[in-house]
């Protein structure tokens, strides 16, 4: 069986032609062969994961393809090589079938671009690099994806470049991504110093061996969550997805949704034996991830964007997952990354039909009641929305309530407050359901707000838009059935994915507790969405009308002002260093060496030419002076004898 | 012999050029043809046998060229290099493109001469013969104010290498060596007391500081790219010229171990100054030479950092990633020849939105530039990679803080191409020539051959790296905190201690002898 | 007789006097008969000391004289040399100041 | 008293020296019956040739083992005193041809200038090879006599008169000093000859070892006038500007090589066994000249000027050599070879760019001239970069062989001053190449062709590269066959 999985070493190498092709060839190919040419080869790689994971079944051991050699360096010695584990193929299926989904969608979305060609060649590459991120068998192979999704977002995001704001954004991405890449390098440097190795395989095999909360341990803990905050948009590093929207929309629905942004999660899994030594660092995971998914649902409330709500709901729901992992639970942070990608790709791709429809308007403000003109997409982004509330039944329901249960009983959160984070993520469960109440009444119901000439041609997507929405529903609804509640009933990923994860020690609950935490789960859903209802329906949002211009709405409209202080804190004092580095260095360092240097040589020089009078006399003299010296010497030294 | 060949054939080249006169057919060709047949002539250097006559019997001064690892690559990298840009001076330089040319083969040759030379007089000679050629290319052909920066690379150089000169002469007579050979030389320097390694190690380490580049005597590289001939092929000879971190490596250190022993951190401190320094000073710049010229001073410090932090890795990655800046820096200046082919300016302000109407020139600049601010996957990344973590095995702060400068080349990078590249057109331009994309196409392929590849030559260059690297027995201390009281199984492979070591002072030692525990 | 170190002193002191006068004379006939004064001081010493190695015996002391012999000779070929230039020089500007002789400088 | 029993006398040792007197008499009388002076310089070459061949046949016997000295050890002929023979009859040739078209351009073509020459150039072996005080100032006397009259060669321009006139008394004066050395030295040690003064000194019971240093120290300051080391250069910036191109072209290598060979056979043989202070006062008179030359011609604007500075700045660099003693008598005798050729090809080239009077010696001259005579200009880039030291030509390796005998004698400090001071060289040196390459022309050149002063200047200008590239080979000659009194 096994044989099978090898071949998934292909997949990455299938997105790369598909890019290269796209980048020499796609300009003269025309509409819209550069998009099935895409779309063909991550449909391959789909195919290749698919074989994977059949093959995987027998197995609990993943299978290590190792390609070539790459770095040396004493004791130091990196291949470029795969782990093919069940973890890794399961992210593999995510971004090669949501990839596949979003792929065709975009062969509409983007229909008629003139960039066609390279957003395509753009998307493969992504599709390249997530691919070598997760299937990395060392952490410099997995930083090369981990910097190349990196490199893709940022071209991604400013894809259209002439508008300046786009490539501002990407730019930002950038470079909040590198300040996460150097946790990431940094952590790479000690993980080597204290395992002699880089190879993620041996890395989780010695660290059961190291000493339980070892200074060392936490400190590479901390650091890779630098990295994985960086990616994966967390507190302080959170600041960039929203501006990313600026990006088209199948790519926020790719990138900033379902995969890349989910990499952190997946590297403190895939490094989970680390984690599971370091309670610290583990604790610092899960409350990060539970405040940014508190404030980043604060934050959604007050946006009117259609993409910018959904991009915080994002950053909220990765911070769920990074809760999980941070306690431990390995197998839940990744199965809600599952749902996840389902139902936030859902969102986004919805949201895309609806600006595809409204002629790229994305106020919610100006929208309203398209449900009734846009059936599919109506429907599509409601189950969508169920799903992400957590309504019973639907994905979003199981996964949440697995992370919930998993902060309250984690062995690595005791002491560690872990029963605090159950309540905030609770509470921000509530919030979930109504900002996305919200959300979904803002566009698709209630009576429209839309402008004459606009509403005049809104109209349903094309299919190759809607058949991948309808897909997603589907899998919205369906994957959540992969992870019941193992109290009583079958887990399926639990049982594939717990053997390629490192075991941490959970007290277990009494079914009775767990029926009881389900329950309340599911009221705060209620409350939530009642809440949403009475304000927008039933009071026509009046109450919040009330609270616009209060400093809850603004801290809710500027996320709590990171942005703003960052922009003090880096942007403005960072111009000032670096204005004045420049100055110095051109005015006083080099000024300095030459006129130091130069000034006092020709002054010196003027003092030797001033010896040369041109009186012969004068020159006797100093030869006299010359024979003195030489008299007077030999004097001394004979008086001193 | 090949190593001969591979410094005679620029050299005669470059007469044969010179003599030409400035019929630009001639420049094209012999410089295509030269450049060509050097960079075959190098991939057969490594392994192959050296030449070592006596050249002043009376001195111990002897003509011996052997291509060692790290000078073997890094030849290799600077021939390749050399190709594009003996095409590029030959069809840009507006009048007299033979005697440019002739210049830059002078240069080539005089560089492999410091890359092979084993001799350290020889090691010296080859050094300053490649500072002849470049300060013509600047004053003969460079921009308005180029007097001024002539005479401050002058001084600058001539300040150091003349100072450098004086420990060279010193070590045999100090240390009773045969002869000026490498071999001779590794023999007798442990007869050296410390002190004495200490003056004569700051000898050197001023001539090869102002080479590396080191804050602060890096003002020179500035004006020298500022003010050098548009076409930018000149400032890629410059770039290869880099040589102060491979003279660090191939000799200062481990001829005078226990100098370095003092110096050492002082070198790894500024280095990791230039290192955010420059970065940081790059970021401020709106002339794309200026800018570039900063950019590589900071890739200088991090060499630097590598080759101070004394770690096998690092050593590897130190000079691994001069051989892979030969290429993106190199690439980089290019570019912005090209660029100023079409706008006549170097001035950013000037551009913006070329991605519009040249979008394949825009692509393959933005290749170069990911590789040189160390995207994964590309030429420089491993070089980095390895300087850093090497480093950081031994002296984590340092390493960290050097680290923090990718955050800055991340700024400066993206900055470049956005304001290069990105926003509204003003007027278009002409899209990448096919002069130009045969230009860069050797360097494409370098990158990717070095970035996908690094494995082959980072074990030549380790052959080298040993002679010098630390005992790593020290970098485990870290580990040993972590490690459970009961020996934990080593991880899949073995820690550091397994780096090589001898016994100090054990007579005559080869190249290539394993010193690293003693020295 | 007169020990020899009383010509050795006068020696010096002539040699002295001859320093003097190159100094502090404008004409170059004048600095050039100083200069004349110094080889005569030299002179004597070399004769004086020739004596004293005669006294002791020495075969050496022979040499001392020679020496002296072509010492004069040497001197007066200065003199023929020295006298020509100045010549020269006092046909094309009527003036024997050495300090006019100035323009070069720096 | 009694004269010493058996005189050796070895005429062979004498074969160069009386070929070029016998050369310089001929040619005087010759130049009785001739206007102009190029039959003369053809005479003089020719004797110059047969003394370089009596010179090779000489060599050829020492390595066969003949005595190489004569009147016992007061006239030497071993291995140091030939190969800086050659050196001087280098110069002396370079000097004639250089001159040979300058003189009539400058109408100063009398005919007994090359006999001048040539009498000059006898003195300078005399003192080359002199063995004791006497001899060599005879030989100094000889050349010098003739060098102040040709450095007033120009009648009637007043800087050739004034430098022959403060040359004349300057040179005088300080062969005064000498003069009194020596007599001082007799006074201690009873002789004149370098090997019975040392003998003496090293003799039990020395009784006036101050007596003889300070007659050492006062013949030092005679031989460092005519090496030109301060402070005792002044002389030779001023008689340099002053003299025609072609004397001031002779002047600056052969006079220079005698000087110091005479000193550096001094310094090995007899100074050791002095007082150690005065070697301490010669280094300190040794860092001085560095620094003073080299700062001076910085700031010069002539060209000439500035190579006269350069040229008290390498009497710097010799002086190293000369401190190191018995160790540095190669390196002196190599330095000067090196020294003799590219100092003459700058010197040529200048003359050739420069006006009939030798006015127009400004670097403005040099503006362009790469574009305009690239030849030229590529020659002078050529010597201005050795002199400067640059690798891999003739001035390099010289530096190298001086500053190594420097510090392996212990003059660190020395040498690192030298250094320093050379990086200053440097820039003025370079200074010309900018000029020559990176400016555009100013003036009109005068259009004035010498084949003569080509081929001094190809010739030096291989010499030059082939030195550079070839170190061993002149090295290998300097340094076999015997030295006599080096050894003691």
């Amino acid at each position: 069986m096994t044989a099978l999985v090898q071949w998934a070493a292909l997949a990455p190498l299938l997105a790369l032609a598909g890019s290269l092709i796209n980048a020499f060839f796609g300009r003269s190919l025309k509409e819209p062969a550069p998009g099935i040419i895409a779309s063909l080869m991550v449909a391959g790689g789909f195919v290749l994961s698919v074989l994977a994971f059949f093959g995987l079944q027998g197995s609990e051991h993943g299978v290590q393809v190792t390609l070539w050699h790459y770095l040396s360096g004493g004791s130091l010695s990196v291949d470029v090589g795969f782990m093919l584990d069940r973890l890794s193929v399961t992210m593999m299926l995510i971004i090669t079938g949501v990839g596949l989904l979003i792929h065709i969608y975009s062969i509409g979305y983007m229909h008629g671009d003139d960039g066609n060609s390279r957003y395509f060649a753009e998307l493969n590459l992504f599709i390249f690099a997530m691919l070598v991120l997760v299937m990395a068998s060392s952490f410099p192979l997995m930083f090369i994806g981990w910097e190349g999704v990196g490199v893709c977002s940022y071209l991604l995001i400013g894809f259209w470049y002439r508008d300046k704001a786009n490539p501002d954004a990407g730019r930002k991405a950038f470079i909040v991504n590198r300040v996460g890449d150097v946790g990431f390098l940094l952590a790479m440097f000690l993980t080597f110093k204290v395992f002699g190795t880089l190879d993620i395989a041996a890395v989780n095999a010695a660290a059961p061996g190291m000493l339980y909360g070892a200074g060392a341990l936490t400190a590479i803990g901390l650091l890779y969550l630098v990295g994985a905050a960086g990616k994966s948009a967390q507190l302080p590093l959170q600041v960039w997805l929203p501006d990313a929207m600026a990006g088209p929309t199948p790519v926020s629905a790719l990138i900033h949704a379902a995969t890349m942004v989910t990499a952190g999660v997946y590297l403190i899994a895939r490094i989970g034996a680390v984690y599971a030594m370091a309670p610290g660092a583990a604790g610092t995971v899960a409350w990060v991830g539970a405040i940014t998914a508190f404030i980043a649902a604060f934050a959604a409330f007050a946006q009117t964007d259609i993409k910018k709500i959904l991009a915080y709901s994002t950053i909220s729901q990765i911070g769920y997952m990074i809760a999980a992992v941070g306690a431990g639970a390995y197998w839940v942070g990744i199965f809600h990354v599952v749902t996840h990608a389902f139902f936030k790709a859902l969102l986004f791709l919805s949201a895309g039909s609806v600006i595809h429809a409204m002629s790229g308007e994305q106020d919610i403000r100006k929208m309203g009641g398209l449900g009734r003109r846009m059936k599919i997409t109506g429907v599509t982004a409601l189950i969508a929305t169920l799903a992400i509330s957590g309504v019973p039944f639907l994905a979003g329901f199981f996964s949440k309530d697995a992370i919930l249960s998993s902060t309250l009983t984690s062995g690595l959160l005791t002491g560690n407050g872990g029963d605090v984070l159950y309540v905030i993520l609770l509470v921000t469960a509530a919030m979930t359901a109504a900002y996305m109440f919200r959300w979904y009444y803002g566009i698709f119901a209630g009576e429209s707000r839309v402008d004459k000439h606009v509403s005049e041609h809104v109209h349903e997507s094309p299919a190759v838009m809607t058949w991948p929405l309808g897909i997603l529903a589907v899998g919205s609804v369906a994957v959540g059935y992969l992870g019941l509640p193992e109290f009583a009933f079958p887990n399926l990923i639990q049982r594939w994915l717990e053997p390629a994860t490192a075991a941490v020690d959970f007290n277990s609950l009494t079914a009775s507790a767990d029926w009881l935490l389900m329950g309340l789960s599911i009221v705060m859903v209620a409350i939530g969405i009642g809440v949403g209802w009475w304000i927008y329906h039933v009071r026509k949002g009046a109450p919040v009308a009330t609270l616009k211009d209060s400093t809850l709405a603004g801290a809710s409209r500027g996320a709590l002002g990171f942005d703003a202080l960052y922009r003090i804190l880096f942007v403005a004092s960072g111009e000032g260093v670096t204005g004045g580095i420049a100055t110095l260095d051109r005015d006083v360092v080099d000024r300095g060496m030459a006129g130091g240097g130069g000034g006092g040589t020709v002054l010196l020089g003027r003092l030797a030419r001033l010896l040369q009078s041109g009186f012969a006399r004068a020159y006797a003299f100093a030869m006299l002076l010359g024979v003195l010296t030489l008299v007077v010497v030999a004097a001394l030294t004979g008086v001193l004898k | 012999m090949i190593a001969l060949f591979v410094v005679l054939v620029p050299v005669v080249f470059a007469v044969v050029t010179g003599l030409a006169g400035s019929r630009r057919v001639a420049a094209v060709g012999f410089g295509l043809v030269s450049t060509l047949t050097t960079f075959v002539l190098t991939l057969f250097l490594p392994g192959s046998a050296g030449i070592s006559t006596p050249w002043i019997p009376g001195l111990g001064v002897t003509f011996t060229l052997e291509p060692t690892g790290a000078g073997s690559v890094l030849t290799i990298v600077a021939a390749l290099a050399m190709i594009p840009t003996a095409l590029m001076a030959a069809r840009r330089v507006e009048e007299g493109p033979g005697a440019f040319v002739a210049l830059l083969l002078l240069m080539q040759g005089a560089l492999a001469g410091i890359f092979l030379a084993r001799d350290l007089v020889l090691f010296y000679v080859a050094w300053e013969a490649a500072l002849i050629p470049s300060m013509l290319m600047l004053g003969a052909f460079g921009r308005d104010r180029r007097r001024a920066a002539v005479l401050k690379y002058l001084v600058y150089a001539i300040g150091g290498s003349f100072v450098m000169l004086i420990s060279i002469l010193a070590i045999r007579p100090l240390s009773g060596a045969a002869s000026y050979r490498f071999a001779d030389l590794i023999a007798a320097t442990p007869n050296l007391a410390g002190a004495t390694q200490v003056w004569l190690f700051i000898g050197l380490a001023i001539g090869m500081a102002v080479k590396l580049p080191l804050w602060p005597l890096h003002n020179w590289l500035i004006d020298f790219n500022e003010q050098n001939h548009p076409s930018g092929a000149a400032d890629v000879a410059g770039t290869l010229y880099k040589v102060g971190g491979f003279g660090f490596f191939a000799w200062a250190i481990p001829l005078l171990p226990l100098g370095m022993e003092r110096i050492g951190p002082i070198l790894l401190g500024l280095s990791v100054f230039t290192a955010l320094y420059g970065a940081l000073a790059a970021v401020a710049q709106t002339d794309m030479k200026r800018l570039l010229a900063y950019a590589s001073l900071s890739h200088m410090g991090i060499v630097g950092v590598g080759i101070f932090g004394l770690h096998l890795a690092g050593l590897n990655g130190a000079i691994f990633l001069l051989a892979a800046q030969m290429l993106s820096t190199g690439g980089l200046f290019l570019v912005s020849g090209m660029l100023f082919a079409r706008r006549n300016s170097f001035d950013l302000d000037r551009y913006g939105g070329l991605a519009r109407s040249a979008p394949a020139l825009a692509a393959l600049s933005l290749f170069v530039l990911f590789t040189f601010i160390g995207v994964p996957g590309l030429a420089n990344f491993p070089g980095e990679f390895l300087s850093l973590l090497g480093a950081y095995q031994l002296h984590p702060w340092a390493a960290a803080l050097a680290t923090l400068s990718v955050i800055v080349a991340g700024v400066y990078g993206v900055n470049f191409f956005q304001r290069l590249y990105q926003g509204e057109e003003r007027e278009p331009t002409r899209e990448i020539g096919a002069l130009e994309v045969f230009a860069l196409i050797p360097l494409v392929a370098g990158i990717l051959w070095l970035g996908i590849f690094p494995s082959p030559q980072l074990s030549r260059i380790e052959a080298q790296s040993q002679l010098i690297a630390a005992p790593a027995a020290t970098a485990t201390a870290e580990a040993s905190s972590a490690l459970a009281s009961v020996p934990a199984a080593p991880p899949a492979r073995p820690g550091d201690l397994l780096a090589p070591s001898a016994v100090p002072g054990e007579g005559p030692v080869a190249p290539d002898a394993p010193l690293g525990g003693s020295r | 007789m007169v020990p020899t170190p009383y010509y050795v002193a006068l020696g010096a002191v002539l040699l002295s006097i001859g320093m003097v006068g190159v100094l502090t004379r404008r004409s170059a006939i004048m600095m050039f008969l100083s200069i004349e004064l110094m080889l005569n001081a030299a002179n004597l010493t070399i004769v004086a000391y020739a004596r004293q190695w005669a006294a002791q015996g020495v075969d050496a002391a022979i040499s001392g004289q020679a020496a002296v012999f072509i010492i004069l000779a040497i001197a007066a070929a200065e003199v023929a040399v020295g006298l020509g230039i100045l010549v020269a020089i006092f046909r094309h500007r009527v003036s024997t100041d050495v300090d006019e002789l100035s323009e070069v400088r720096l | 008293m009694s004269f010493p029993p058996a005189i050796d006398f070895h005429w062979v040792n004498f074969g160069p020296v009386l070929a070029l007197l016998i050369t310089a008499a001929i040619t005087t009388l010759f130049a009785l019956f001739q206007r102009g002076g190029r039959s003369t310089a053809w005479l003089a070459m020719i004797g110059v040739a047969v003394a370089a061949a009596l010179n090779v046949n000489l060599f050829m016997l020492h390595r066969a083992g003949a005595a190489g000295s004569s009147f016992g050890l007061r006239f030497l002929a071993d291995t140091p005193a030939l190969s800086l023979d050659f050196v001087i009859l280098l110069g002396t040739v370079l000097a004639i041809l250089v001159s040979y078209d300058y003189l009539q351009r400058s109408d100063l073509d009398h005919p007994e200038y090359y006999p001048l020459i040539l009498y000059s150039a006898t003195g300078a072996m005399v003192m080359v090879a002199a063995g004791d005080l006497i001899t060599l100032l005879l030989g100094l006397e000889i050349m010098s006599l003739a060098v102040y009259v040709l450095s007033s060669w120009r009648q009637g321009a007043n800087e050739s008169e004034e430098a022959g006139m403060k040359y004349f008394l300057l040179g005088a004066f300080g062969s005064a000093i000498l003069i009194y050395g020596t007599a001082l030295t007799y006074g201690a040690t009873g002789s004149f000859v370098y090997a019975d003064i040392v003998s003496a000194m090293s003799a039990p019971g020395f009784a006036a070892p101050l007596l003889v240093t300070l007659g050492g120290a006062l013949v030092l300051v005679g031989l460092a006038f005519k090496a030109s080391i301060a402070p005792f250069h002044q002389w030779a910036p001023d008689a340099y500007t002053g003299a025609p191109t072609s004397v001031t072209t002779f002047m600056s290598v052969v006079i220079k090589t005698a000087a110091f060979a005479a000193l550096v056979r001094i310094a090995a043989t007899v100074f050791p066994g002095m007082e150690p202070w005065l070697m301490t006062t010669l280094s300190v008179l040794v860092g001085l000249t560095l620094v003073i030359g080299n700062l001076a011609a910085l700031l010069q604007t002539g060209v000439k000027r500035m190579l006269a500075y350069s040229a008290v700045a390498h009497a710097g660099y010799l002086g190293l050599a000369v401190l190191a003693g018995p160790h540095g008598v190669r390196a002196v005798a190599w330095y000067l070879a090196a020294y003799t050729l590219m100092n003459v090809g700058a010197f040529a080239v200048l003359m050739l760019v420069s006006d009939a009077n030798d006015r127009g010696d400004e670097l403005e001259r040099f503006a362009g001239l790469g574009r305009r005579r690239p030849a030229l200009a590529f020659a002078m880039t050529l010597f201005m970069l050795s002199l400067g030291g640059i690798p891999p030509l003739a001035g390099f390796m010289g530096k190298i062989l001086v500053f190594q005998a420097a510090i392996a004698s212990g003059y660190t400090v020395l040498a690192v001053i030298g250094i320093i001071t050379s990086v200053v060289a440097l820039v003025y040196y370079f200074r010309v190449i900018t000029y020559m390459y990176f400016r555009e022309p100013e003036y009109e050149l005068p259009a004035y062709r010498s084949s003569a002063a080509q081929v001094a200047i190809w010739a030096a200008a291989l010499g030059t590269v082939l030195m550079g590239l070839l170190p061993g080979w002149w090295y290998g000659l300097v340094s076999s066959g015997q030295q006599l009194l080096a050894r003691l």
